[in-house]
């Protein structure tokens, strides 16, 4: 348990660290006021739009869907791998296929994905 | 002569190269042999370049010093010369060959015995193109361009040049350099750095 | 009052490993700004302080006394956000690196690490694709065009390989049985894990590179395209946790995760182990060696274009990670 | 030790929370979310147990539940692409009308 | 070298067209038509008689005439290398538009109308071309002023009350354009009709100087773009009106400063040809080189830059130390490292000095290990192949109607090449092939460049090789009455004084005519057109910039491509500023 | 053990406090970093309860993958207009709300569960850690689950394509 | 700087290695505007290398230090130059490179700007058509002074400058501390 309030603390002792590296850049460092310095930058010229968000794109959907779907997929795969050596000592065939049943089911959606050119990022 | 064309090859990777990632391995080998290589670097303000001798720098004018050309003979009659003044016998020739005229400012004048004296001589520096064709016209080998290069100023009236300055910066550049013969550069150790051992013929 | 104690025992403990990466990222800028000087010929950072010693610092205080500029569009909170995000995540990896060995000096013993959990490697991965946010909300809070490009770009990048990097880990892990950090490298006492896991290696390699942003995969912020990227819009100290978070402290700490997991760790290199160099020396050698690696190859090669980018994290490594499994899991059944 | 039950509250209270998301935001990405918030509080309900128990069994079940998570928001922002391509934008209009 | 339309081909258009004037000369040929059978004429020139290749429009003002302007297009016919000028009186101040024809005159017609105010009708989107929406005059009139109106007070910040920092300082200065104005020329160009439109540029590291790009975008993919020039439009060709011809010879190198001395020598030859001065062969020789240093000096500018844009972060500096030793070469030799105003009418302005053959000698002995250094880095690897391979196609239909000229045209397999088609200087007796590409890809125009820089390597070495045999002839062959004499035969004659007195104030007086001749720039075909009306200064100058009408074409190229992509696109065809702005 | 209890209180307060903002925040990104924060409050909760994997885990998939597919689609849509909330169904929600915790207390109180027991003991879960009890778990005895996952997954996966592909543009693609 | 002039010798110090550390990481934005600009990409390069001062070129305007306008202003370019001056953050430089950014240079045209300092401060000129690189790093050393002098609590006009008639040698020592 310590281990994880270390990192508990590290990573409060980074935020604090780098909060404070942004407050004291606040504090010291001057601040004159230019006329327009709070124009959106865009190679100093005026804006034409506006806008800059931009609406929804297809190939961000596309890419998060792999994420969420291969990532999960590799949280599967992680544990599999930790246990594999104990596993394979006693029944290797089963944690072998077992595995690969499960990897080749995920395969074939990955192969859907490709064929349907969701891989190709446009 | 007839035209030869050719058309360019396209290079293809070969698939072994690809597995084997031989086209990074070979590009990542240049840079490795570049990092092994000497800098070239010339570290500015503790080492310097020096300008080949026509090196079209901050113009001056030369003084009379006894070397002047035989067109100076003839048209110094008219004018009031002093030893060690500045040549310009303010015929204007420079302002006429300038492509951007409005920077010079020459004003002459007459002097109790009628002779001619220039008792301004300003350029602008600012808008000036060193493109040296003043130095070309001048009929009295007076303008010439030196090899002075450091005139940043924190202002634009330190860019215009007078006269008295011209003058020093022209005794000076001919005390350093008027007996180099019209080489295209010297070939000191800051030039080796780049360009290594030349074969001098 | 003993959790007080140990809170305070801990936190002094990790702000001497963040000091010691801020110093250390400093001085790797210089490092890099170095080697990319002498292989172009010319010397790098030379004049302030002996041999540019004193360049990062320089550095450091020029921003930090940048005016700290908020422009007008901008989603406040998010912009200041953002800056953090990308920046604690990236060393929050450091505190599950191990370094070495706990050893003793003057019967006190020193754990040359922060935590050393059952997950760490897990949690690695986890830090690792949080700082993702960092991009995206730098990019989204900017309202500006180019950064918000830049950090589209970026989090496309980012996802791509997290998810071969996830796949590629599987194989240390299963040579080693354990997501520990430091039972990783006692599993590779006789053999490094790169032998079976060459396959990993090269993805991991791959990963990192687009992870940290170097060329070939430096798109987010391609000069030539997006001016700044996706911290176009930051001045100051808000910019300068970016590229210290992303170049040197992800480049270096990843380097370490590769090192682990590939290279035995804080172990002598081979034939070399009867040098009186102590352990986490040679760890740092690794590192080093690593990390001029990857220099190297940001100063040589172009970059791909972002969906070029992305395709080849599906196409080619994540098909390449899963046949590393395939290999390693076949490995481990013959020869045990 | 924490008793369990503080955390089987914690539970019901997120839970209550993101039904109360689900049920006052007219935004259906926001909907989505405050589904994610329910399904969080399962998942600690879950190992809660486990913890009572000494047990693992729900843990596994939280893999379960991270599975089901993700092919939900998938094809809940599957169906905001349907919509904003059928619409050509995402309105709240548009949104409400999915919604009732 | 004939090189105008022939008699022949002129009577058959007589044939059809009858009221048609013909103004012959050496190194001129006009057809003068009225308005109404303008676009026929061209058209059937274009159809019939193949001169397919668009090389130039441009406006005439004669303020005494009625109608005031005149237009003049400059045709081409790539099978016979001949050329051809359409000349025609603006009625009423406008013109039929051609860009149905070629649809490279699109933008030199908005430069007429920006320069001069002529309409022109059937032009989809006449709007200014390198000065704002909302700027009142045209400037290439003859009645407007070199130096513009000065009605604004704007004077330097860093003064103090009171204070002249010079004597040409003035206060007033011509109008600067408000935000607003800006804004105003950005919407005029384009509507947006995807989802955000990106300014790329003009301040940019990215696009090569000044240029401004307006993308509209669907997520990264620019749906429709269009560019605004003029963020370096210095009035060059205003200047020229009102300077001497060995005055404007600096001006040509800051037009396209990369590659200055081809500009110079391309300038200088037009107004050799002018004037009927015959440069020594020595001179010939030196220009040859120097151009074909140049050249390199060029294209290795753009491969670091190029390079650059596509990451290769060392490659760029690889080229500069190269660049670097040309720079010395330059700089030893003419003075000036950058804009050398080395070329002057009938010869150079200086003799080689001693040594400048075994420093060159060295560098092309040298140069091509070095080139083989980028190409082991570049040429093969899959980064590279990825992002050029099959990118920006460029068809051989494209070429001759955007009036693509120097690499552009040549990477597609169009053997357009000025120093085989009209040799100048000593490219009759250089032995060089030319390269060609075949897909007309960016890949394509990177390999053609690295082999023009290959040819350009034996080119001088060949100079270099009969160079030392010349050691002793003239450089510059002053016995010509329009050439200046050297400063050692102004310090020693009277004479000489004399004619150098009159030729730097009166000018050059060129004897009445037009000519039109170009050169091979590294960026394609550089060619002046020069109106004398037997005064020292030319009465108009026209520069036809082949980056202005090469990068016409990047619009459409860049149509469904990402943002990544532009900047190959951009590197490619490798436009400067300052030549397209002028 | 002093850490677990403070650990304890301090995540689940802060759980509670994000998630608060996820429902309340009207800004949509703000509600999903308030999500962020809550997934990894909660995460810290199961590292107090000792579920070491699935308390990595939850930060890995939950607060990256999940959350950045939202992030993703939240800010490349253009922003939401109207009306954040509909306070009405408030009255509605809570009393539900509160049904559905007061269901949770009672199963959880008279121990519905205790039933169930596994393979693993609270020894060999010490002895092995728990990663690997876990691991052995799901790979065991829940191996058909295991498998159906993968088939949800493949499911989910088709069905998103299916239902948020642009047409014309997959299947040119696809014909090529 | 916030901190406000003080005799304080701790203030006084502290400034002190501010305005050190400006001036030794004086990070230009790289506005390339015409000729001017391909010579200061020389200067970026090898044979040069301003990163030996700490000089490194930065894409976008927010954060740099130093705006070096290299090359011909044209009016059209004024108003745009001045926004990105705005958006640089303080404390900020102006060098104005060449003549045509200085004074208009050789084109006292209709089209073009005569000085960049009609529309911004400048803090140093050099000038030259192109300068050399040689001469542009003696305009940046020349800031650097500037910088230094700033902090003594001195105005530009107080800077002695040093009329150059003649040309210099070549500095012999090297402070251990940089510029
Ligand atoms: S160098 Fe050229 S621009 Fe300068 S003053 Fe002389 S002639 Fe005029
Ligand atoms: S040309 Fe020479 S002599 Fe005549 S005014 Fe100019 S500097 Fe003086
Ligand atoms: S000063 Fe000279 S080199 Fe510089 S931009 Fe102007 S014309 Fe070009």
């Amino acid at each position: 348990m310590t281990g994880y309030f270390a990192l508990l603390v590290f990573g409060l002792t980074a935020l604090g660290l780098g909060a404070g590296l942004l407050l004291l850049n606040r504090l010291i460092a001057p601040r004159i006021k230019d006329p327009m310095e709070g124009y959106t930058y865009e190679c100093g010229v005026p804006l034409y739009d506006k806008t800059s968000h931009l609406s929804l794109e297809q190939k961000y959907y596309l890419l998060g869907l792999l994420l969420v779907l291969f990532d999960l997929e590799a949280a599967f795969v992680l544990p599999w791998a930790a246990i594999f050596r104990d596993i394979a000592q006693i029944s290797p065939g089963f944690i072998f296929t077992e595995m690969f049943i499960f990897l080749f089911i995920l395969i074939l959606g990955y192969i859907y994905a490709w064929k349907k050119g969701a891989l190709k990022w446009q | 002569m007839a035209v030869k064309v050719k058309y360019v090859e396209r290079p293809q990777l070969t698939n072994r190269e690809r597995i084997l990632f031989i086209d990074f391995i070979k590009g990542m080998g240049i840079t490795i042999k570049n990092f092994f290589r000497k800098t070239i670097t010339t570290a500015y303000p503790f080492e310097k370049l020096t300008p080949p001798i026509r090196f079209r720098g901050t113009h001056a004018h030369r003084v009379k010093d006894g070397k002047e050309p035989p067109s100076f003979k003839v048209l110094e009659r008219f004018m009031d010369i002093q030893e060690g003044e500045s040549r310009c016998v303010g015929c204007y020739m420079c302002q006429q060959a300038c492509p951007v005229p409005e920077l010079f400012n020459i004003q002459t004048t007459q002097t109790e015995d009628g002779k001619k004296k220039v008792i301004r001589f300003d350029m602008n520096l600012l808008n000036c193109m060193y493109c040296g064709l003043c130095t070309e016209a001048c009929p009295v080998d007076c303008l010439i361009m030196t090899d002075i290069y450091e005139t940043a100023s924190y202002h634009r009236a330190g860019t215009v040049i007078h006269m008295e300055d011209m003058t020093k910066r022209a005794v000076d550049f001919d005390t350093r350099r008027g007996n180099e013969p019209d080489r295209i550069w010297i070939d000191d150790e800051q030039r080796s750095k780049l360009w290594g051992q030349i074969k001098w013929s | 009052m003993d959790l007080l104690g140990t809170a305070i025992f801990l936190a002094i403990k990790s702000l001497i490993f963040i000091m010691g990466m801020f110093l250390g990222a400093a001085y790797l800028t210089l490092l890099e700004r170095k080697f990319a000087g002498h292989v172009q010929q010319r010397p790098g950072p030379l004049h302030v302080g002996p041999h540019g010693f004193l360049q990062p610092i320089a550095d450091a205080l020029k921003v930090l006394t940048k005016e700290d500029l908020v422009p007008d569009n901008v989603d406040k909170v998010l912009f200041y956000l953002a800056s953090l995000m990308a920046f604690v995540p990236a060393i929050m990896i450091l505190a599950v690196v191990p370094f070495g060995e706990p050893f003793t000096i003057f019967g006190i013993e020193i754990q040359p690490y922060i935590s050393d959990l059952n997950v760490g490697l897990l949690l690695a991965l986890a830090f690792g694709s949080i700082s993702i946010y960092g991009v995206i909300f730098a990019g989204w809070a900017s309202n500006s065009k180019y950064p918000m490009i830049g950090g589209l770009r970026k989090a496309a990048v980012l996802i791509g390989y997290e998810v071969a990097l996830g796949f590629a880990l599987a194989g240390p892990i299963m040579m080693a049985g354990s997501f520990s950090l430091r039972e990783i490298v006692e599993a590779q006492q006789g053999m490094w894990f790169i032998i079976p896991n060459i396959l990993a290696f090269v993805v991991v390699v791959f990963c990192v590179l687009a992870e940290t942003g170097r060329t070939p995969f430096d798109v987010q912020e391609a000069e030539a395209e997006l001016v700044g990227g996706y911290v176009t819009e930051y001045t100051g100290m808000k910019f300068g946790l970016f590229p210290l978070a992303e170049w040197y402290i992800a480049t270096f700490v990843l380097s370490a995760i590769t090192v682990i997991l590939f290279f035995g760790g804080w172990q002598p290199l081979p034939l070399l182990g009867w040098l009186p160099i102590p352990e986490f020396l040679w760890f740092f050698i690794k590192v080093f060696l690593l990390f001029m690696f990857f220099l190297w190859v940001h100063w040589t090669l172009p970059r791909y274009r972002v969906d070029q980018i992305t395709e080849m994290a599906w196409k080619v490594m994540l098909p390449l990670a899963l046949a590393n499994i395939l290999i390693v899991a076949v490995w481990i059944i013959i020869f045990g | 030790m924490v008793p369990y039950e503080y955390y089987v509250a914690l539970s019901g209270l997120l839970m209550v929370l993101g039904l109360i998301g689900v049920a006052i935001r007219r935004n259906i990405i926001a909907l989505l979310i405050s589904t994610e918030l329910m399904l969080n509080a399962v998942n600690i309900a879950f190992v809660a147990f486990d913890m009572k128990l000494g047990e693992v069994a729900g843990q596994v079940f939280v893999f379960f539940i991270l599975t089901i998570a993700a092919a939900e928001a998938a094809i809940g922002l599957g169906l905001i692409m349907a919509i904003y391509r059928l619409r050509k934008d995402v309105d709240t209009e548009t949104l409400t009308e999915l919604k009732q | 070298m004939q090189l105008w339309i022939s008699q022949g081909e002129v009577e058959s258009i007589k044939g059809k067209f009858p009221d048609i004037l013909e103004e012959r000369g050496d190194n001129f040929t006009s057809i003068l038509i009225n308005k109404k059978q303008l676009i026929e004429l061209l058209t059937y020139l274009k159809e019939q008689l193949n001169y397919k290749m668009f090389i130039d429009f441009f406006c005439i003002d004669y303020p005494l005439h009625t109608p005031r302007f005149q237009g003049v297009y400059l045709l081409f016919n790539p099978e016979k290398k001949r050329r051809v000028a359409v000349k025609c009186w603006a009625e009423d101040n406008s013109l039929p538009s051609v860009i149905n024809l070629w649809k490279g005159a699109k933008w030199s017609e908005r430069e007429a109308w920006d320069m001069f105010g002529v309409r022109f009708e059937g032009h989809k989107n006449l709007v200014r071309m390198f000065l704002w929406e909302g700027y009142q005059y045209h400037p290439l009139r003859k009645d407007f002023p070199l130096e513009g109106y000065k009605d604004t007070y704007l004077p330097s910040l860093n003064l103090k009350e009171g204070e002249t920092p010079a004597h040409n300082y003035d206060p007033y200065h011509t109008p600067l354009p408000s935000m607003e104005d800006l804004e105003r020329t950005e919407k005029a160009r384009i509507k947006k009709k995807n989802q955000i439109v990106l300014n790329w540029g003009p301040l940019h590291p990215g696009t090569h100087g000044t240029i401004w790009f307006l993308f509209d975008m669907e997520g990264e993919v620019v749906q429709e773009c269009d560019i605004i020039l003029g963020q370096l439009h210095r009035g060059v060709e205003k200047i020229a009106e009102n300077i001497t011809y060995t005055q404007f010879i600096p001006y040509t190198d800051r037009m396209d400063y990369i590659s200055a001395l081809c500009s110079q020598v391309a300038y200088v030859n037009t107004v050799e040809k002018l004037l009927g001065v015959e440069p020594p062969e020595k001179a010939k020789w030196i220009r040859t080189m120097m151009c074909e240093l140049q050249r390199i000096n060029s294209h290795l500018l753009w491969l670091g830059t190029y390079a650059l844009d596509l990451g290769a972060l060392t490659i760029f500096l690889y080229t500069f130390r190269e660049r670097e030793k040309i720079m010395d070469i330059i700089e030893g030799i003419a003075g000036i490292r950058l804009n050398s105003t080395y070329i002057r009418i009938g010869g150079v302005a200086k003799d080689l000095p001693e040594g400048a053959l075994d420093v060159i000698s060295h560098f092309v002995k040298d140069f091509p290990e070095k080139l083989k250094e980028y190409e082991t880095i570049l040429t093969k690897n899959r980064v590279w192949l990825k992002r050029n391979v099959n990118l920006g196609v460029i068809t051989e239909e494209d070429v001759y109607s955007y009036g693509l000229t120097g690499v552009v045209a040549r990477a597609s397999g169009v053997p357009y090449d000025i120093r085989a088609i009209q040799p100048t200087d000593a490219y009759d007796k250089v032995d060089f092939e030319i390269p060609l590409g075949k897909v007309g890809d960016c890949y394509d125009r990177y390999l053609v460049r690295i082999e023009e820089m290959k040819q350009s390597v034996e080119i001088v070495k060949q100079c270099v090789n009969k160079l030392k045999d010349m050691k002793d002839d003239k450089y510059i062959s002053t016995e010509n009455p329009y050439v200046l004499p050297t400063l050692e035969e102004v310090f020693n004659s009277i004479e000489a004084m004399v004619k150098d007195f009159n030729l730097r104030i009166y000018g050059e007086q060129a004897p009445e005519g037009e000519i039109y001749l170009s050169g091979e720039n590294p960026r394609g075909e550089l060619g002046f057109y020069i109106n004398s009306k037997g005064e020292g200064k030319p009465y108009r100058l026209r520069i036809r910039s082949g980056a202005f009408y090469n990068l016409q074409v990047f619009t459409e190229l860049i149509k469904g491509k990402t943002v990544a992509d532009a900047v190959v696109l951009l590197g490619s065809l490798d436009p400067v500023v300052g030549e397209t702005d002028r | 053990m002093e850490l677990n209890a403070t650990g304890f209180w301090v995540f689940s307060s802060l759980a509670v406090l994000s998630a608060i903002g996820v429902v309340f925040f009207r800004n949509i990104i703000y509600a999903v970093l308030s999500l962020i924060s809550t997934l990894i409050m909660v995460s810290g909760l199961f590292f107090t309860m000792g579920a070491e994997l699935i308390g990595a885990l939850q930060i890995l998939i939950y607060a990256v993958a999940i959350v950045v597919f939202y992030v993703l689609v939240i800010s490349t849509v253009p922003e939401f207009k109207g009306q954040a909330f509909e306070t009405k169904y408030m009255l509605i929600s809570v009393p539900v709300g509160f049904l559905i915790f007061l269901e949770l207390a009672f199963v959880s109180l008279y121990g519905a569960w205790s039933s169930n027991t596994g393979i693993f003991t609270q020894e060999l879960i010490q002895q092995v850690g728990n990663t690997k009890a876990v691991a052995t778990l799901l790979f065991t005895k829940y191996l058909f689950p295991f498998e159906v996952a993968s088939l949800i997954l493949l499911v989910a996966m088709i069905g998103a394509i299916v239902i948020g592909r642009k047409d014309h543009v997959i299947d040119e693609e696809a014909e090529k | 700087m916030a901190i406000k002039h003080n005799n304080g010798i701790i203030l006084t110090t502290v400034e002190e290695v501010l305005s050190w550390g400006r001036r030794n990481s004086l990070w230009p934005a790289s506005v390339g505007l015409a000729c001017c600009a391909i010579e200061m990409m020389h200067t970026a390069a090898s044979r040069f290398d301003t990163d030996r001062l700490g000089i490194i070129f930065r894409g976008s305007p927010r954060q740099s230090d130093v705006l070096i306008v290299a090359g011909t202003v044209v009016n059209k370019v004024a108003p745009m130059l001045k926004l990105i001056y705005d958006q640089m953050p303080d404390p900020k430089w102006v060098i104005s490179m060449g003549g045509c950014a200085s004074a208009g240079g050789p084109f006292p045209t209709y089209a073009t700007l005569q000085g960049v300092d009609r529309i911004i401060p400048v803090d140093v000129y050099v000038p030259g058509c192109p300068p050399t690189p040689q001469a542009l790093l003696w305009g940046i050393l020349e800031l650097q002074k500037k910088i230094k002098a700033k902090k003594e609590g001195k105005v530009w006009e107080e800077i002695p400058i040093k009329e150059v008639p003649t040309a210099s040698q070549p500095i012999k020592t090297k402070s251990p501390f940089g510029f």
